[in-house]
Parts: C-alpha cells; structure tokens; sequence
C-alpha cells in the first residue's frame, strides 16, 4: 500500500461499509479495488440496493460508513433523520435515454415516436428514474401510455433487453451497462431533468476517517474519471 | 382429551413470539389518523381490487391444476415420480425474481412459448393473465406438496372399499378421495392464495406493474414505500387483515 | 362355474385353486395366517397374482395379461373391519353403492333407508360412524354390502362383532339375500358355515387341505382344522377289520364295512368319549366349562365329561388318563 | 395398483408444464462455456456457503419451533386456537420485503426488542442472525401448517393406545405421534428449508446484503443480474439444482 | 373394591354403576350399543363421565374436579381392534409398554420376546403390522397389553378374531394371566365370560339389568340377553304351585319350593324342549343345523329337535308347533 496519511501497519484489519445505489455498483466496486490498493489491511464491502431502503436500513443502524444516493430526496432523509457526520456533496450526475433492443424493432426515432402503438416501459412517478420521466413528458408536451410503470431502472432495462418492451426510458448509464443488448437514444428533453447523486459519510460509523478518505476518492479526479467512463455525468 | 408434553409450550411461544411480535411491532407504526384515507386512495382501492381477483382466481387454477398432481404424486411410485416431484417442487425455492425471469423466457415474446403466441397475436407479458400466471407458478407447489402429504397420511383403504362398491374412479376422487383429505385441501387452498397474495418478485419481473392491470398490492406497498412509508405500512396492515380473514374462514369451514 | 381362482402369491407362500359355483356359497375356513384374506384380496382385485389367473362368469379378472380393475368387478368385499366412509351418515354410506351405479338420488335414498330398516339401525340413519358402536357400525357395513348388489359377494368374518342377540337374525337375512348368489365366506364360526355355505373348503398354510360340500366336510373332516370347526376329535390309522391301529400308537375299535388292510381317518365327537380303565393313554392339558358339562383337553383328544365325574377322578393338567368311545360312536372313512 | 380417473392426467400434465417449462427455458438460456468459471467466482461461492448454512440453521429452528406450534393446533380445540393459526400464518401472505420491514421495527436499533438490546450490546441486524431470523420468519407457517394438516388426518388413535400402555406424553410424541407423521415432517422441513433458501425481500430488507455476512445466493443473484445477467442465470441453476438435490434426498429417506 | 364406577355418559344416555374387586375378572356383556365400549372408555380415561366419578385401587380417576391422564391410570385396553403401530415391528410393538415403564432395552427386548413366543408367535418378531394377518395382528396386540403389566385390563372382545385352533389355547394363557389380576372382559362370547370372569354384569341400553356370579348369572338369567348368552330359553309369570302362569298367556308346569303366588322367572334348555299335542303354540320363525341336531326358533322359544324329527313334522317357517318340557328340566326362580 502507498499513501495512506497516518496509517498504521500494525492495525487490525479494518472492514469499510459502503451503502451505495444499485446503479453506482460498477464505478463504486472499481473504485473499491483502487482504494484496498491503496490501504493495506482495508476490505471495502457495499452494499447496494434501493437508495430508500439503504436510508431505512441505515436509520435501522445498519453498519455504514458511507451512504451514496441515487437521488437528493433520498439523502435529505438521512439528513432529516440527523444521520449525516458530513454535509452531503453532489458526486455526480445521470440523464435519461430511450433503450431499445437491438435492431429497433419498433423503429424508434425521438421522444414523440414513444406516443405510437408500442409496448413502451417507464419508471413509476414514486422513484427517482419516474419523477425524471415525469418532467420530460411535461418539457416535451407529450402523454405517455406505458404498458408498465416500473419499480426501478433495473426492471426497466430487463423488460427492454429482453426485447419484451419495445423502448424504456433509463438512465444513460443504464444503456452503457447493457451493452450489445440495446441501443440507446438520446434526446433533447433529457437536459430538462438531470438526476444528482449526493454522497456523506454517516454519523457514528465505526470508520469516519477512512469513510471520509472514500468520499474525497469518489469525488476526486480520479473518481470522476472512473464514473464517466461508466457513463455517468459531472456533478 | 389430549394430552401433550408440557415443555412444548416453550419452543411453540418462542416460535409464536417470532411471529406475532414483528406483527404488532408493525401495527404501533400505523399511523392510525391517516389509516383511513391512506387505504381508500384510488390507487390502493385499484391494488386490492386486483389483488384479490388474481389471487383468487390462482387459487383456483392451483386446485385445478395441484390437485390432479398430487393424487398422482401420492398414488403411484417409481423412479420417474421421484423427479416429477422434485421439478414441481422448484419454485418454492427459486428466488421469485428468478421465477419471473424464468417465466419470461417463456411466455415472453422471445420465449419459448411466447414467440409462438406472439405469431397469433396473443400478448401475455403486461397483461392481468401474466400476473395470474406468475402468481400460479409460485403458488401451486404449496397445493401439491401439502395435499401430497395428506393423501399418503390417509391411506387408501376408503378408496378400496368404495371400488369394492362399485364406484368408478372418478366417483371414488370426488365422494371418497377429496372429502376425507378436505382439510388439507382446504389448507393447501389457503396456503396457495396466501402466497398468490403475497407474490411479488415474479410478478415485477415477468408482468410489470400498471395501475388496475398488474399492479397488485405488494407491488403498490413497494412502490409507495419509496413516496410514502406510512402509506406503505397502513396498506400491509391491511394485506394482514385480508389474509388473517381468509385463514380464519377457511378454518371455520373446515371445522364446520 | 361362476368363480375360478387358479393363483399364487409367492411372497405370501399361497398357492389356490379354488371354484364357486354360480348360486353357490362357499365359506373358507383355516387357522389365522393359512390365507383366507390373501385369497380374497386376490378376487376383489387389492392384489395382483405373481402367477395363474382368477375369472368370474367367464371374464377373466386377472392374469399375466389381464387386469380388471376393483370397481368394474362387481365383486364386494365385506371385511372385519367395517370401513365406513367417516364422512358421511350411515345412510349416506348405504347410498353411496347405489347412486355409484346410477340410481337416482331420491330411489337410492329410499332403497338405502330399507336395508338400514331390514338390519334394525332406522333410528341411526344420521349417525356418523364415529357415533356408532362396534356392532352398529359392523351392521352398517353389512346393509351397504347388500346394496352393492354384487355378482359375487365376498364375506370376511362378517359376524366377529355381533352380539348373539343380532347375529341369528342376521344370519337368517344373511342367508335368504345369499340364496341363488354367488359368495365367499370366510369364517371362523361353525354355525356361519353351516347356515350360510353349501360347500367349504379349508386352508391350512396356503394350500387347500380339504373341501366338499358343508355337512359333509364337518361330518367326515380330514383335516385337524375342519375337525376342531367340526367339535370331533380326528385320528388318522390303518383299518384292520375290527379296530384301527393310530397313527401315534394305539388302537380304536369301530365298526366299518371298509376293506380291511386300508388307511382311514376316524372321528367322533367329545361327548362320546368317556375314562376307562383300558382306552388310549392321555394327559389331561386343562380343564373349561362347556355347556354344563366340563372339556378335558390332552394333547390330541378332547373329552366332555360330567362335572361329577371330572371332580370324583380328581382331574387336573397333568393327571394321565385313559380315553375310551364305543365303537357305535366313530365314524369310520377313507383317508 | 390403485386406480386413478384417466383425465386427470390432463390438468396434472399441463400443471406440470406450468413449472417444468419455465425452468427448461431458462436451463436453454444458461452460458455452458462459462458456467463452471461464473458459479466458482468467490463471491459466488461465498453466498452458496452462506446461503447453505443459513437455510439448514433456519431449517433446524423452524422444526424446533414449529413441531410444537403444529401439535398444539392440531390437538387442542377452542376459539383462541384459531386466531393463532391465522396469526402464524401471517408471513406466508406478507410479502417478504413488508415481512423484513416489520422485522426491523422489532430488532432493529429503534424496534421494539432491539432497542432493548442495543442497551445489552447485542445487535442483530444485519448480522447472519438476522438472515436466519428472516428465513425462519418466512419459513415458519410452511412447517406449521403441513405437519398441522398431518396431524389432524393421522388422528389420535394410536397416541390413545400408547397412552393405555402407560407412556408418558413426550414418550407418545417421540415414538408415536412423531414417526407416525415422519413424511409429512419430511415434507414440511423441506418445504421450509426450501423456502429459506429461496428468501430474498425480507433478507434484504432485515439484513443487508454483505458479501459472507447476508449476502445470500438469492441476494447475490439480484445483484448479479444488473451487472451480469449471465451469471445471475448460471446462479439460479445451481440455487435450482441444490433444492432438486435437497427434494430428491428427503424423499428418498421417507421411502427408505 | 378395587375399580368402582359410578358414572354417567348424558349424551349417549348411558349411566353405570360397576364395582370390581380387586384381583377379579369381570365380564361385561349386552347387546350392540348397550354401552360396554362406553363403560371402558370412562375407565381408560378416553372419555370424561359428564357425572359421577371412577375410582381405582382408592385413587379418584375422574370426578368433577379430578382428571387423571389415561397414560397414568396403569389401565390398558386391548380392543376389537388391534391398533398396531404400523412404524414398529410386532416386536417393536411388544417392547414399547416395557420401554414406557423403563425396562433397559436389553431387558425389554428379552422379555418381549418371551411373550410372543408365548403366543406363538416369535416367527413373525420382525414382521410389520401390514404383513399380518388379522389374527396375527390381534395375537400381537395381546402380547403387547399382557406386557404393559397394568393395574387393570380392559378387553374389549379380545377373541373376535381368533380362530378356533387357537382362541383356545389363548384363553387358557389369558386365564393364567387374569389369575388374581383385576380385568373386565366384554365379550359376546359365553365361552370367554364362563372361562375367564367370576362375575358377570349385563347392560342393556346404557343400563345394568343383571349381575352375579359368571355361573349364576348364566344358570339363573334375570334378563333375555343373559338367557340368549347362557343359550337357554326365558320366560317370565306366576308361580301357582304347580304351574307357572307366563306372562304372554299358557302355562308351564316346572316343580319348585317357591311359595304359591310369587312372580318367578323359568329357565330351561333349547334340548329340553319336545313337540307335544298340548302343548304352548308359538309359531316357527327359523330352523338352522345345531350340531347333529336342528334348532327351531319361535317368537321367544327355541327348541333342539332331532333332524328326524323336525323332517317327519314337516317343520317350516309359519308352522305352528305345540312346544313342551318336562317339569323336571324347568329351573324356576323369584323374578
Ligand atoms: N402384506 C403382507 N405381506 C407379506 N405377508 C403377508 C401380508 N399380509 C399377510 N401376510 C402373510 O400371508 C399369510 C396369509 O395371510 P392372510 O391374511 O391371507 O391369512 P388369513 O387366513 O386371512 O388369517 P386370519 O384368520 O388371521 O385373518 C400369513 O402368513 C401372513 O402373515
Ligand atoms: N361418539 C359417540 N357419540 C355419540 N353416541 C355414541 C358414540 N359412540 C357410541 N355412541 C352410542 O352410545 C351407545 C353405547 O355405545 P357403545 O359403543 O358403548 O356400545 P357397545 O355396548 O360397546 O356396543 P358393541 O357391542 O356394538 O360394541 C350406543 O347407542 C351408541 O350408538
Ligand atoms: O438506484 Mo435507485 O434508488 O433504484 O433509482
Ligand atoms: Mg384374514
Ligand atoms: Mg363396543
């Protein structure tokens, strides 16, 4: 290891918890690499899921270190619950885009090619990916009619690559995880509802110090390097 | 008359504390004020309505479908039986989001089944039969395997001597067969429109959720969950209650 | 011949060739474990042959290529345990047989009430099985036999939990609904089988040991089993003109037109045999009240004595005896 | 040799396509070339590890606790009686997630047990206790209510008979009453450790999801399946093999 | 006493009151329904008496406010029904009562085998309850009870499926067994009451209409049961010092001490009974083989004719038959 300030070679081995979005797992878990490199004798572990029952679990007194969140409502619950040992910083940024299966089979052009006679899959207005839907929808002037209002971005990607629905409005980062399986379009409207990530250390953690060293890596250069290459935007 | 062992009371209040605590620890957070106005939201009402109706109606298709399974699985042996038994049993143990993956692969438009429907113009994914379906997939082991048991406690001397009567098979099933395993039956029921009720992961995963056409309460409690936790604890309060309904008619039924 | 049984089952040791007449009842009889159930369970069709073939009215039911089903037999069996349906009425299991070949429910419910009527239980036609007693419940099972009108009726101790008060009445309904039928009696009681069997046929061990018409089997058994059904003492010996020399050393005088030189079977009843200073050498095995006269066991023979006579000889397990019969009392025959 | 009606061959063979399909489906989708490679990876064969141990514990409780909860339903009559069977049975129709949620108002730092123990420096929360606690709250009614139906149709005749014998009441239950209902236990352990290997919602939700502490195979493959569907598939296979092997073995014994 | 009950059952209107004394054999006799099962019941501790109490050895079993537990009543009932434990072998069955009380394994194991050998039935030590034969399984169940040693044994007709071969042999060892012990027996069987029981106590409809002495019960009936269960026939009326005027009409000469005038019951033998010109008129309702001779049933009588005899009269059901016996062969007794 290398750099760690005020290390101590001699410490027990030390576990770090980092409570972290479902869809940061790929930036998050490559950082995690670079940051036990970089601390001998430090295991990072995550713990993704849904930013609202990462918050639940964390007021439940879950072992976190760090809370990383899909969205700012999310975060102003810890916040409001008191739970925060730092002011929340803005790490990062995700917009939405149309995914289609490979091929388009419907043909998808733009957001208003969405109106058509087409199985089209959206998130559900109560969570973030919904609320961002919902604000395009209103920016572009147009009235969906999705055969499905889903729980997460997750379960509309898989409705798309597995060529159930014909288009899904997901996060761009979304598209670039999938891979060959879809093709993304991208979209004017987007700009108009711009999804922030806010990431804190959590009160009475049992590693402040190495939390806090984590959020300086996330929101680092070196971070931001490794979250744009996963297709996420600057904060 | 009976008389039991005393020392079980131990482990059977353990085992009722484990079970009935969570429950009340649930009901002190029910914001009791809002309760009512939580629940009757159009979107609640939407849920239930369809939560009930599917449910039902996989209840049904378990007993038509479980039924005539396990009289199999009970009545005849041989090595082939053996993994019958264990392929049916599957779902029990597959994570339901698993299941609803499973499902999709086939009776999705690029499923095994569903590209063929698809050519004939029958959509089952984000319809109310796609829920039905998940919620039988899930559902039926619990009918097969409860009955199962029940058929082989019972024996098949009743069904002997109704043959020796003169009874054709089919009398034999519905006036000998059935009537004595009722109670099982009617348990194997409950079981399989309990666990229909409490479907979620296959059902997010295979039928999506629309309001009024496949999201069901589970679903609705999920979502809310992540707008309006209170909401979200009033609506399970009310699953409980449709289920502790359910159970308790069941039983009066059957001990009637 | 309405019923041929030609049949083994390996595993039980039992090995059968049995015929009923059509009209004819037959009782079976033989010690517990000689195979009167296996055989019955081999004709109502709860058993498979492992070889040989069993048909009724000339329909083969079982064979290595042929298998009847229970229910398309026509054959039903009354056992020792009633099996009652526990579900429904003792009405509703008389109806049961009736509505299962179709008559209609209000007929069924009517010819059901008159066999509970014909066997006494009217007043317990709502009753569930578990509200009877054993002997209710037995009679139960007897009316919804009767109702299933079978081709042939098999009957296995139909009367073991009846009271003596019922089991005459019974016997004599039992016999007129057997009349011009075809059955199968199984039975450990000498009275069922006279009353209700024309022919017998005794097992022992799985095989068939003995068989003839009813009267005849018990008056000139020849077997052990047929002999103590019977109540007469059986020996077997060579004939030589005047006496028979037993088997087990010993000599009876009888009377008998046979051809001396013969083996030959002899019996005669307990109550012809009477001590005497000169007869067959016996230790007395116990002592039972029969009647009002008292039953001397030995090892082979039974005596029924006076109580006064027993008492004044002092007899007890253990004391040795001399058993003598008057010739005029042994029924003499061929082996 | 007992004989069935022929039809019901019909409803019991589209049953059996219900289950058998879906899971051949997915068999079809599984990636043979890499298979050996995604189900070996580490964090693969950490939640198989855990995932096998965590359902044979709550496997084990369930039978600790449910054993007498079913005798005590099935042999004692009486209005209370009911109102425990429908409370007990409450977790099969809760979904798993609202199921971890009540969990967590009960053990968690602010629930109604757990704020009692923090006190004590107990916490059980995510820890593998609570993974266990999850399951065996999931698990639990599966066990109850099949041995319960057993019991009532074995009836009490032979526990009356060993009682005339002079046997104490536990001897009646564990050489009577027990080895009379051994299939239906079977069944029953099965089923719930069937159920506890599949358990996802309230795992999630209770314990969190800790590579070697919670993280169960079902967690594992929820979260393998956002960023690599095919492992997620390979994983289900062998959740599926595993309870095809688990089936298999306690049905073998129960003929045995 | 040893066993005092004194009980009521409202709901199938049987009410008891049944005292045995210690190392006494009861039997306990009725017809079907009558209440014998119900009686055992109370006294195993299978049902509670909705009044009164039962006692045994001075210890309150069951009262208002006493409820022992069957398990600690040293009681044990061996029924018409074996009810084997289909998981244990017949030996595993034998053990179990021995383990209850326990016996080592060793020890037990031992000591059960000793009593199925003495059934007869070490053979079958491994066999399971489904590979017997009714009998078998009913011999196994005997073992087993004589093994749990109990203060009390209730036998609810233990020979019912008994052949005659070995019924017996079987009451001899159950005779053995019974020596000085406490028991009830219920039995339909004249045999089992004279052998095994001192006493009898006869129910009819949940009531006690006669008891006494085995021997005097049977040789003196006070009720039509116990008269049918002796094999003699009944009737009630008025001595007159000659003659007894019955109570359905006719007279019947018998000699007696009794005074002039007193109400008398009159018993005597089927055997006894001759066809006579003058005679009582009954009419025949049955006739049936009775050994070598032929019982004919009236409405209340029943007469052992010669077979000569009965053919040489024509005698058929709705013959009217003039009936008469002997004054001598008349036993008459206060009613
Ligand atoms: N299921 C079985 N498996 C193996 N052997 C059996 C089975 N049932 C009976 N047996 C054996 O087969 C033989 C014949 O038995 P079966 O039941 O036919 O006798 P049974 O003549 O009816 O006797 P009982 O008068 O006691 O009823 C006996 O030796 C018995 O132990
Ligand atoms: N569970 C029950 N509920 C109501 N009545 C019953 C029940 N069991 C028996 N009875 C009735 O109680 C009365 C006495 O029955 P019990 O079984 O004691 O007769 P029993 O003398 O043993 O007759 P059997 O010789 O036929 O066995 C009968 O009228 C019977 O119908
Ligand atoms: O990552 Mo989220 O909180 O499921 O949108
Ligand atoms: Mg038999
Ligand atoms: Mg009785």
């Amino acid at each position: 290891g290398s750099g760690g300030p005020a290390e101590d070679p001699a410490a027990a081995p030390v576990t770090l918890h980092v409570f972290a979005a479902a869809s940061l797992q790929e930036p998050f878990e490559e950082l995690g690499e670079q940051f036990e490199s970089e601390h001998e004798g430090v295991t990072v572990e995550f713990s993704f899921a849904g930013s609202s029952t990462l918050v639940e679990q964390i007021q439940q007194g879950a072992p976190a270190d760090v809370f990383a969140s899909a969205d700012t409502k999310n975060m102003d619950k810890l916040t409001d619950a008191g739970l925060d040992a730092a002011d929340p910083v803005d790490f990062t940024t995700n917009t939405l885009r149309i995914a289609v299966p490979a091929g388009n089979p419907a043909g998808v052009t733009d957001l208003a090619s969405l109106t058509g006679d087409l199985n089209l899959v959206v998130c559900a207005p109560e969570v973030p990916c919904g609320a961002a839907t919902g604000t395009v929808e209103e920016a572009a002037g147009l009235e969906f009619a999705p055969v499905s209002e889903e729980q997460s971005v997750t379960d509309v990607l898989n409705k798309v690559t597995s060529g159930e629905a014909d288009a899904g409005l997901v996060y761009v980062t979304d598209v670039e995880k999938a891979g060959d399986a879809v093709e993304g379009i991208d979209f004017p409207e987007a700009q108009e509802a711009v999804n922030t990530y806010p990431i804190t250390t959590v009160d009475g953690a049992a590693n402040p110090e190495l939390g806090q060293e984590f959020v300086d890596l996330v929101t680092g250069e070196e971070g931001q390097e490794v979250l744009a290459g996963y297709g996420f935007g600057g904060a | 008359m009976r008389t039991l062992p005393r020392w079980i009371l131990l482990p059977a209040g353990l085992g009722a504390l484990l079970v009935v605590l969570p429950l009340a620890a649930m009901a002190l957070r029910v914001e009791w004020s809002d309760f009512w106005a939580l629940i009757t939201s159009e979107s609640s009402l939407a849920a239930l309505r369809l939560s009930l109706q599917t449910s039902l109606t996989s209840a049904a298709a378990c007993v038509l479908l479980g039924v005539p399974m396990a009289l199999l699985l009970a009545r005849t042996d041989g090595r082939g039986m053996s993994l019958v038994r264990s392929l049916v049993l599957i779902p029990l143990v597959l994570p339901p989001v698993v299941g609803g993956i499973a499902l999709l692969y086939t009776f999705g438009r690029q499923g095994l089944l569903g590209r063929h429907l698809e050519v004939l113009g029958v959509q089952i994914a984000f319809s109310t039969t796609a829920v039905v379906l998940a919620q039988t997939f899930v559902a039926l082991p619990f009918l097969v395997l409860s009955l199962e048991g029940a058929l082989r406690t019972a024996g098949t001397r009743y069904e002997r001597a109704a043959a020796s009567l003169g009874a054709r098979p089919s009398r034999v099933l519905t006036h000998v067969t059935l009537p004595l395993v009722l109670p099982a039956l009617l348990s194997g029921t409950v079981l399989s429109f309990a666990r229909a009720l409490g479907e979620f992961g296959a059902t997010i995963t295979f039928a999506g959720s629309l309001q009024g056409t496949t999201r069901t309460l589970p679903l609705e409690i999920y979502l809310q969950r992540e707008s309006d936790p209170e909401a979200a604890v009033a609506l399970s309060f009310v699953l409980m209650l449709v289920a502790v309904a359910v159970i308790a008619l069941a039983h009066r039924r059957r001990s009637a | 011949m309405s019923l041929v049984l030609r049949a083994a089952v390996a595993e039980r040791h039992v090995e059968l060739d049995l015929e009923v007449g059509h009209g004819e009842t037959l009782a079976l009889v033989g010690p517990n474990g000689a195979g009167k159930s296996t055989a019955l369970s081999l004709i109502s069709g709860d058993l498979r042959p492992s070889s040989g073939s069993v048909s009724l009215d000339g329909r083969i039911l079982a064979d290595e290529g042929t298998w009847v089903p229970p229910h398309d037999r026509r054959v039903t069996t009354l056992s020792q345990d009633p099996v009652l349906f526990p579900h429904l009425s003792a009405l509703g299991n008389v109806v049961f047989p009736l509505r299962a070949q179709g008559v209609p429910r209000g007929d069924a419910r009517r010819r059901a009430l008159e066999h509970l009527d014909a066997l006494g239980l009217a007043g317990l036609a709502a009753r569930r099985p578990a509200q009877l007693s054993g002997g209710q419940a037995q009679r139960v099972a007897i009316a919804r036999a009767l109702a299933a009108d079978p081709r042939l009726l098999l009957l296995d101790e139909p009367m073991a939990a009846l009271d003596v008060d019922v089991a005459p009445a019974l016997r004599e309904q039992l016999r007129g609904f057997l009349a011009g039928r075809t059955a199968i009696v199984v039975t450990h009681d000498v009275l069922d089988a006279l009353s209700l069997a024309e022919r017998v046929v005794v097992l022992e061990q799985g095989r068939q040991v003995d068989a003839g018409p009813t009267t005849e089997v018990l008056a000139r058994p020849r077997s052990a089993f047929a002999a103590r059904l019977a109540g007469l003492n059986l020996v077997a010996g060579r004939w030589d003109g005047h006496r028979i020399e037993l088997e087990g050393g010993g000599r009876l005088s009888a009377k008998s037109p046979l051809v001396p030189g013969t083996a030959v079977l002899a019996a005669f009843r307990p109550a012809a045999v009477r001590l005497a200073e000169q007869g067959l050498p016996r230790t007395v095995h116990s002592l039972t009240p029969h009647g009002d006269l008292v039953r001397v066991r030995t090892e082979d023979l039974a005596a029924d004595l006076s109580p006064q006579d027993a008492a004044a000889r002092h007899l007890a397990p253990g004391t040795v005896v001399h058993l003598a019969v008057a010739p005029e009392d042994v029924k003499t025959y061929l082996a």
